[in-house]
C-alpha cells in the first residue's frame, strides 16, 4: 500500500487533486437545471440579466472543455468562484474559516489519539481487567451513537444543567481584555466541541491501539526482548509501543477526512464558526458554488494532511524508508 | 452452502452455535426485532399522523395527549418517532445494499483480474478517501434535489470503497490459496473459482462489514437529515432532531428522544456486528 | 534394467519469469527468471525428483507443467503432445491427466467444503461419470489413502496434517492421472507422519503405474522417492543424475555442497566434512543474478572463467549431466 | 564429576483451562555439564519448546510450573523472582529462536539490539556497547560488520539474522545457551554454517548449549547427549552415539527408522512407521501415553506408567519393554 518514493507521493497527490477539480466540474455539469440557475440559486431566483452576465463570467455558452481549461486556470489562480449569497469571493470566505476547524479538527484528534492510545495500552496489558471492558463498551457506544446527538447531549449537560462552559461560538464577543484573556475565552470555548467530536474517535483509536498493542505483545521480538533480560517497562514502552504506533498512525491518516466530515455536524450543534458551520450555512442557503468551494478546499487539506502522515510514517517505520 | 443436520458441524453451523451463547449480541438481536417492529406496526397501532398539530408547542413528556411531548410545531414526538423509523431504516438498508453491492462487485473484480482494473479501484478509492464522505454526499444532495433515492445513492456513492478494498484484500489472498490452485489444477472454470471457492470463504468478514455498513448508512442518514438534506416530505429521526434543534434548552425532549431511538438502533446493528465477527472469525475471539 | 519407453514427460528449455514492480518512481521494471532454460525427461511409472533450496525455482517449474503459471518460453511435451500449446477447454480436458499434491495440508483444502466434496471436486470439474459413479469413486479413493468412510462427511479442521495430505492426494488420485506433481508434500509433517505418507505414495505409484514428479528440499526424501534426480540452483538445473548414483558420486560442486549440509544420523561415522565442501555464504537473490555461473559467488572451486560464462548442462555420461566448467567426481 | 550448569528435576507444567488443568510437561529432569551440548528432541506438540521456556521464565499466560526445579548454577530459577530473572537471563543464559525472521524487533537497528544487552547486563555506555556489538558480529562470521551494524533486520536474509540473534545471545557470555529449532527456518546449506558457528562459539566460550529439534540429524552432529519427549514426558535419555546405534524406547526407534537416509542403504526398503498420531495431552490415560501407537504395548503399559530406569550407564529409558 504504501512505498515508493517522496516524488512519487507528490505526482500521485496532484493527480488526485486534478481528479477532485474534475469531479466538480462533472458534478457541476451533470446536475439537473441550467448551470447559470444552480449557481445562482441562492439569490433566490435570478433575473435573467444575472443569469446571462453569470453565463458570460463562467463562459457557460463555450464548449466543455474550454470551461474546464477556464475553470482549472481559475482555480490555479486561487479564484474559487464567487458565493451567490455572501456575495463575496468563495476562496475568502473558506479561509475565514480554516483556522476555527483546523484548532476544532486537531484538538479532537490529539485529544482522540493520545487519550485512545493510553487506554488501549493499559486495556492490552490486563486483558482481564476493567479498562478492557471499558475499552470495548466505550468503542461500541462511541460508534453507535450519532456525533450530532451526542454534541446536544453534552450542551445540555455542561452548558444548561451545570453551566461550565458556553454553549455556542468561539469568542465571547463581550469580553474586553488582551490577549491572554482571548485565549483562553478560545479554549473554553473549544472544550466541548472538541469533547464531543473526540469521543467519536478515542472509541475508535483506544479499540485500535489495544488491537495493535495485543499484536506486538505477541510478537516474536517480544519473547526476545524478554530473553535478553530487559525490564517489564522496556519491553512494554520501546519495543512493543514502537511497533503498536504504526496501524494508528495509518488509520489517524486515513481518517482525517472522516474528521472533516464530523466536524459539520459538531460545528452546527455548536455554532463553531468553522469550514463546516459555513457548509451547513451554504446548504441552507442552496448556494452551489460555496458548497463546491468547501468540497475542493477539504479535499486538499485531506491530501496535505495524507502527505504530512506519509512522511511522519518514513520516519518512524525504517522498512519503508530503506525499501 | 447446504447445511445437513447429520454429520459433523459445518462452520455455518459452528458460527450459529458460537452466536446463541452470546449474550450482548442476542439483546441487539432482539432491540432491533423490536425497533424494527415498531416501525412496520407502530404507525397502524398508535394512530396519530406525526404531520398533526395536536397540542400546543413544546410540551413536557407525560401530557395525555403526546405520550412524549410535543415539537416546536406542537406535533406528537411520538408519532414522529414511530413513523420517523421508517425512513431511517428504509434509507439505511437500501444505503447500505447499494454500498455492499457495489463495494463487492468492484473488489472482487480487481482482487480477482488485477491488472489495469486493480489499479483503477486502487486509484478510485485513493479519490474517495480524499473526500470527507459527509460533505461529499452534501454536495451530491443540493446539487440534485433532496428525496429519500438521492440521500440513498450519495450515502451508497461515498461509502463503497469500503467494502471494494476488504473485498479486494480477501479475493487477493484467497487466490493465492492451495486449494484454489489445486482447483485450477484441475480445470475449474473462473466463474467456479469465484462462487464455489473464493466467495464462500470470503464471506465471513464480508457479513460482518455489511452489518457495520447497515449502522453506518442509518448514522449517515440521520446526519444528512439532520442538517436539513433528507427528504423534507419524509419525517425522520434526524430531520425531528434537525428542525428542533434551535429549542434544544427550551425542550430537551425533542432532540434527546429521537436520539436515543437512532442510538439505539445502531447500537443493535453493531452489537450483532461484533457478535458475528466472534462467530464467524473464531480465530480473532480471544479479542 | 527396464526397457527404454518414450518418456510420458518431456520439459525442455523451459523458462518462467516473473516482472518485479520497479523499485523507484519512474524506474524500469525489472523482470526475474524463476526457472531458466529447464530440460529434463521422465519416463512412464518412475519418480523424478527436483531438489533445491529456496528460491531454487523447483516450485515455479513444478507450477509450469501443471499450467499454473504463464511459460516465457521452451517445450513441454506430455505423452508426445505439447502441452504447452494447449489452451482453453482443450487444456481444461487435458488437466484429468495430470494432477497435483501441494505442500500445506492447511491451506490446500477448502475449509468450508466437506471431505467428500473435496476429493469429488475433480470428477465435477471434469464431468466424470454420474453422481452415483461419483460417490462410489470417493468412497473408494477414501479407502484408498487409509481413510473410513465416514471421514467423508467431517470437515478438513477435524483432520490432523497427515490426514489432510491423505485427502489432498486422495482428490489428485481421482480423475485416474498418469502424472503427479507432489510439491513438497511431505515438509509441513513431523517426521513420522512424513514416513506414513511417503509409504502410502510409494505403494500407490507401484500399484498404479504412476509418474511422479517430485519436489523436495529434503536430500533423504528424494533419495528414498525417486529414480532420477535433478538439483537445481537459482532457477538452473545444475546436476540429473540417478538417485543413487548423484548422491554416492556428486559431480556439481552445489550437488557436494548440499551432500556435505544435511545433517545425518551418521555424522559421526563420517570422516570430518571437508572445510571447502559447505558453500560459503548465503544464496542470492534471484532478483540479482550476475552473469556467469549462479553458484559461482559460493564456490570454493571457482576461477575466473565461472564468472564470466555461464555452463551449459552437459552429458558426462549416458546417465549423468552436469552444468560445471571443472566438474571433477 | 564436576557441578550441572542446570539441573532439572521433576519439574510438572501445567496449562490452565476452564476445565481444568492440563499437563503439558510431566516430571521431567535432566542435566547439563559445562561445556556440554544436550539435546531435546521429538515431535510437535511434545513438549520440547515449554521446557526451554520454563527453563527462561517465558512462559507464556496461564501456563506455569507446578513442581520441580530448575536451577543454574544451584540457583531454581522456578522459583526467582521477575527481576532476579531479568538479571540473569541475557546475561548467564541466552536463547535463539526458530523463525530469525520474527525474533528481531523490526524498527530497531541490528547494532542497536546487540548493544542494548550489553547496556542493561554491563551497564555500558551506549558508544562502548555499539563498539562492543561490532565485535560481536565479527565473531559471528557476518560480512561487513560495521555497515549490518546500521541495517534493520528486514535488510538481511534469514542466515545473517539468525547470526545476528546468535551474536545478541552470546554477548555476555553465556554459561548456557538454549537454541530452538535455530535453523529450521534456514536453507540446508546455511544450516550448515550456523552449525558450524554454534561449534564454534561453544569452543571459545565454553558455553553449555541445550539443542531443541525434531531432527535426529542435527542431534547426530552437534549433541552429546540427548532426551527423547513424548507427549511432556522423556522417554529416553542417553549419550548421542549410544542412542543412535542402540535405541531403547520403541518410540526412539520408530523417530530414528522413519528417517528417509540415503547412507543406511537400501532405497527400496519401506520406512518405519509410526502408525496413528500424537495424543492429546488433555486425554492420556494412566498408562504410558505412547502405548496407543506402540507395537509391543499390552494391557500392563496402557494401565501403569513406566518409571525412568537406567540401562546402562548414563542411559536411560521409560519403557516396560525396553
Amino acid at each position: 500500500m504504501r512505498g515508493g518514493s517522496v516524488l512519487g507521493q507528490l505526482v500521485s497527490a496532484c493527480g488526485l487533486l486534478f481528479a477532485v477539480v474534475l469531479f466538480n466540474f462533472v458534478v457541476l455539469h451533470l446536475a439537473p437545471g441550467d448551470v447559470a440557475e444552480t449557481l445562482t440559486s441562492a439569490t433566490g431566483g435570478a433575473t435573467k440579466e444575472i443569469l446571462d452576465q453569470v453565463r458570460h463570467l463562467y463562459g457557460l455558452d463555450q464548449p466543455l472543455h474550454v470551461q474546464f481549461l477556464a475553470y482549472l486556470s481559475r482555480l490555479l489562480h486561487g479564484d474559487l468562484g464567487t458565493s451567490a449569497y455572501f456575495n463575496a469571493p468563495v476562496a475568502g470566505l473558506i479561509l475565514d474559516r480554516l483556522f476555527p476547524t483546523a484548532l476544532l479538527v486537531g484538538t479532537a484528534l490529539v485529544l482522540a489519539i493520545v487519550l485512545g492510545a493510553m487506554l488501549g495500552i493499559v486495556a492490552a496489558r490486563r486483558p482481564g481487567g476493567i479498562v478492557n471492558s471499558l475499552v470495548s463498551v466505550l468503542s461500541l457506544v462511541g460508534y453507535s451513537a450519532p456525533v450530532f446527538w451526542t454534541g446536544i447531549l453534552v450542551l445540555l449537560a455542561f452548558a444548561s444543567w451545570l453551566p461550565l462552559f458556553p454553549a455556542q461560538g468561539m469568542v465571547d464577543p463581550r469580553l474586553s481584555g488582551g490577549p491572554i484573556a482571548r485565549v483562553i475565552d478560545v479554549l473554553h470555548h473549544l472544550v466541548l466541541p472538541a469533547v464531543t467530536l473526540a469521543s467519536v474517535y478515542l472509541a475508535q483509536y483506544s479499540r485500535l491501539a489495544r488491537t495493535s498493542m495485543l499484536d506486538a505483545l505477541g510478537a516474536d521480538y517480544i519473547r526476545t526482548a524478554r530473553a535478553k533480560g530487559l525490564g517489564e517497562h522496556t519491553v512494554v514502552y520501546k519495543h512493543a509501543l514502537r511497533n503498536a504506533i504504526l496501524p494508528i498512525v495509518t488509520v489517524a491518516g486515513v481518517q482525517v477526512s472522516h474528521l472533516l466530515a464530523g466536524a459539520v455536524l459538531v460545528e452546527t450543534v455548536f455554532g463553531w464558526p468553522g469550514m463546516g458551520r459555513l457548509a451547513y450555512e451554504s446548504i441552507l442557503r442552496r448556494d452551489a458554488p460555496l458548497m463546491l468551494g468547501i468540497l475542493f478546499c477539504t479535499a486538499l487539506l485531506v491530501i496535505v494532511v495524507n502527505m504530512a502522515t506519509d512522511l511522519l510514517y518514513r520516519a518512524i517505520d525504517p522498512r519503508i524508508r530503506t525499501q | 452452502m447446504t447445511v445437513r443436520s447429520q454429520g459433523p458441524q459445518s462452520p455455518l453451523a459452528e458460527a450459529w452455535a458460537i452466536f446463541r451463547r452470546n449474550r450482548p449480541a442476542l439483546l441487539g438481536l432482539a432491540l432491533l426485532v423490536l425497533i424494527v417492529a415498531m416501525t412496520l406496526v407502530g404507525p397502524t397501532l398508535y394512530g396519530v399522523d406525526p404531520l398533526d398539530i395536536v397540542s400546543a408547542p413544546l410540551l413536557p413528556p407525560g401530557d395525555a395527549d403526546a405520550p412524549l411531548g410535543t415539537d416546536y410545531l406542537g406535533r406528537d414526538l411520538l408519532a414522529g418517532i414511530i413513523s420517523g423509523g421508517r425512513a431511517s431504516l428504509a434509507v439505511g438498508l437500501s444505503a447500505a445494499l447499494l454500498t455492499m453491492g457495489l463495494g463487492v462487485t468492484v473488489g472482487a473484480l480487481a482482487g480477482f483480474y488485477g491488472g489495469w482494473i486493480d489499479r483503477l479501484l486502487m486509484r478510485t478509492t485513493e479519490f474517495f478517501q480524499v473526500l470527507p464522505p459527509l460533505i461529499l454526499a452534501m454536495t451530491i444532495v443540493l446539487l440534485f434535489r433532496p428525496s429519500l433515492a438521492t440521500v440513498a445513492v450519495s450515502i451508497g456513492l461515498v461509502s463503497w470503497p469500503t467494502p471494494a478494498r476488504l473485498t479486494r484484500a480477501e479475493f487477493l489472498r484467497i487466490r493465492e490459496l492451495d486449494y484454489v490452485r489445486a482447483a485450477r489444477a484441475m480445470g475449474a472454470r473462473n466463474r467456479r473459482i469465484i462462487w464455489r471457492l473464493i466467495l464462500p470463504n470470503a464471506a465471513p468478514p464480508l457479513i460482518v462489514a455489511a452489518t457495520l455498513t447497515i449502522g453506518a448508512a442509518i448514522l449517515f442518514e440521520g446526519g444528512l437529515s439532520f442538517l436539513g438534506l433528507g427528504d423534507s416530505n419524509a419525517v425522520s429521526w434526524g430531520l425531528i432532531m434537525g428542525m428542533n434543534r434551535p429549542y434544544i434548552f427550551e425542550a430537551w425532549w425533542a432532540t434527546t428522544f429521537p436520539g436515543i431511538v437512532l442510538f439505539a438502533t445502531v447500537l443493535a446493528v453493531s452489537l450483532i456486528g461484533d457478535g458475528l465477527n466472534d462467530a464467524l472469525n473464531p480465530r480473532q475471539r480471544e479479542r | 534394467m527396464t526397457p527404454p519407453t518414450a518418456p510420458l514427460l518431456q520439459v525442455d528449455g523451459l523458462s518462467v519469469e516473473y516482472v518485479l514492480p520497479a523499485t523507484r518512481a519512474f524506474g524500469h521494471k525489472r523482470v526475474m527468471r524463476a526457472v531458466d532454460e529447464v530440460s529434463f525427461s521422465v519416463a512412464r511409472g518412475t519418480s523424478f525428483g527436483i531438489v533445491g533450496e529456496s528460491g531454487s525455482g523447483k516450485s515455479t517449474t513444478a507450477a509450469a507443467i501443471m499450467r499454473l503459471v504463464a511459460i516465457a518460453s521452451g517445450r513441454i511435451l506430455f505423452d508426445g503432445e505439447r502441452l504447452d500449446a494447449l489452451g482453453g477447454e482443450a487444456l481444461r480436458r487435458f488437466r484429468r491427466r495430470l494432477q497435483i499434491v501441494l505442500q500445506d495440508p492447511y491451506s490446500s483444502l477448502n475449509p468450508r467444503a466437506r471431505v467428500a466434496e473435496i476429493i469429488r471436486e475433480p470428477l465435477d470439474i471434469q464431468e466424470i461419470g454420474t453422481r452415483g459413479e461419483r460417490r462410489a469413486r470417493t468412497d473408494e479413493l477414501l479407502a484408498l489413502v487409509g481413510l473410513r468412510p465416514e471421514a467423508g462427511r467431517a470437515f478438513p479442521h477435524q483432520f490432523s496434517g497427515g490426514q489432510r495430505q491423505r485427502i489432498g492426494i486422495a482428490r489428485a488420485l481421482a480423475t485416474n492421472p498418469e502424472l503427479v506433481v507432489c510439491d513438497e508434500p511431505v515438509s509441513a509433517l513431523d517426521v513420522a507422519i512424513q514416513a506414513q505418507v511417503l509409504n502410502l505414495l510409494k505403494r500407490l505409484q507401484r500399484e498404479r503405474g504412476l509418474t511422479f514428479v517430485f519436489i523436495s528440499h529434503d536430500l533423504g526424501v528424494v533419495h528414498y522417492m525417486c529414480d532420477q534426480v535433478g538439483v537445481m540452483y537459482l532457477g538452473r538445473l545444475v546436476e540429473i543424475a540417478p538417485a543413487k548414483r548423484l548422491f554416492s558420486r556428486p559431480l556439481h560442486p552445489y550437488t557436494k555442497a548440499l551432500l556435505a549440509a544435511r545433517p545425518s544420523i551418521h555424522a559421526r561415522d563420517r570422516v570430518s566434512k571437508a572445510a571447502g565442501a559447505i558453500a560459503i555464504g548465503d544464496p542470492p537473490s534471484p532478483t540479482e543474478i550476475r552473469s556467469g555461473c549462479r553458484f559461482a559467488g559460493r564456490c570454493s572451486a571457482a576461477q575466473a572463467i565461472c564468472r564470466r560464462e555461464a555452463p551449459l548442462l552437459e552429458p558426462k555420461d549416458e546417465q549423468h549431466e552436469v552444468a560445471c566448467h571443472f566438474a571433477t567426481p | 564429576m564436576t557441578a550441572p550448569v542446570l539441573a532439572v528435576e521433576g519439574v510438572t507444567v501445567e496449562r490452565q483451562a476452564r476445565s481444568g488443568s492440563v499437563r503439558i510437561l510431566r516430571d521431567l529432569a535432566f542435566t547439563v555439564q559445562p561445556g556440554e551440548t544436550v539435546a531435546l528432541v521429538g515431535e510437535s506438540g511434545c513438549g520440547k519448546s515449554m521446557t526451554a521456556l520454563a527453563i527462561m521464565g517465558l512462559l507464556p499466560p496461564r501456563i506455569r510450573v507446578a513442581a520441580g526445579s530448575i536451577r543454574l548454577d544451584g540457583e531454581d530459577l522456578a522459583r526467582a523472582d521477575a527481576r532476579t530473572l531479568n538479571r540473569i537471563r541475557g546475561d548467564r543464559i541466552s536463547m535463539i529462536f526458530q523463525d530469525p525472521m520474527t525474533a528481531l524487533n523490526p524498527v530497531f537497528t541490528v547494532g542497536e539490539q546487540i548493544a542494548e544487552v550489553l547496556r542493561v547486563h554491563r551497564g555500558l555506555s551506549p558508544a562502548n556497547a555499539l563498539a562492543r556489538a561490532l565485535d560481536l558480529l565479527k565473531a559471528v562470521d557476518i560480512s561487513d560488520p560495521a555497515h549490518r551494524l546500521r541495517q534493520y533486520p528486514h535488510e538481511l536474509s534469514g542466515g545473517m539474522r539468525q547470526r545476528v540473534m546468535i551474536a545478541m545471545a552470546v554477548a555476555c557470555e553465556p554459561r548456557l545457551l538454549i537454541a530452538d529449532e535455530p535453523t529450521t527456518a534456514l536453507d540446508v546449506t546455511v544450516q550448515a554454517q550456523v552449525f558450524e558457528l554454534l561449534r564454534d562459539l561453544k569452543r571459545r566460550l565454553g558455553m553449555a548449549l541445550i539443542l531443541i529439534t525434531h531432527d535426529m540429524g542435527a542431534v547426530a552432529e552437534l549433541a552429546d547427549r540427548a532426551v527423547v519427549m513424548y507427549a511432556g514426558r522423556a522417554v529416553e535419555y542417553a549419550p548421542v552415539e549410544e542412542l543412535i546405534r542402540a535405541p531403547c524406547h520403541p518410540y526412539t526407534q520408530g523417530l530414528i527408522g522413519c528417517i528417509p537416509d540415503m547412507e543406511s542403504g537400501d532405497a527400496n526398503a519401506e520406512l518405519t512407521e509410526i502408525p496413528g498420531m500424537v495424543p492429546d495431552l488433555a486425554a492420556i490415560g494412566p498408562g504410558c501415553a505412547f502405548a496407543d501407537r506402540c507395537g509391543l504395548a499390552d494391557a500392563a503399559c496402557r494401565a501403569e506408567l513406566p518409571p525412568v530406569m537406567e540401562r546402562a550407564p548414563g542411559h536411560r529409558v521409560a519403557c516396560w519393554k525396553a
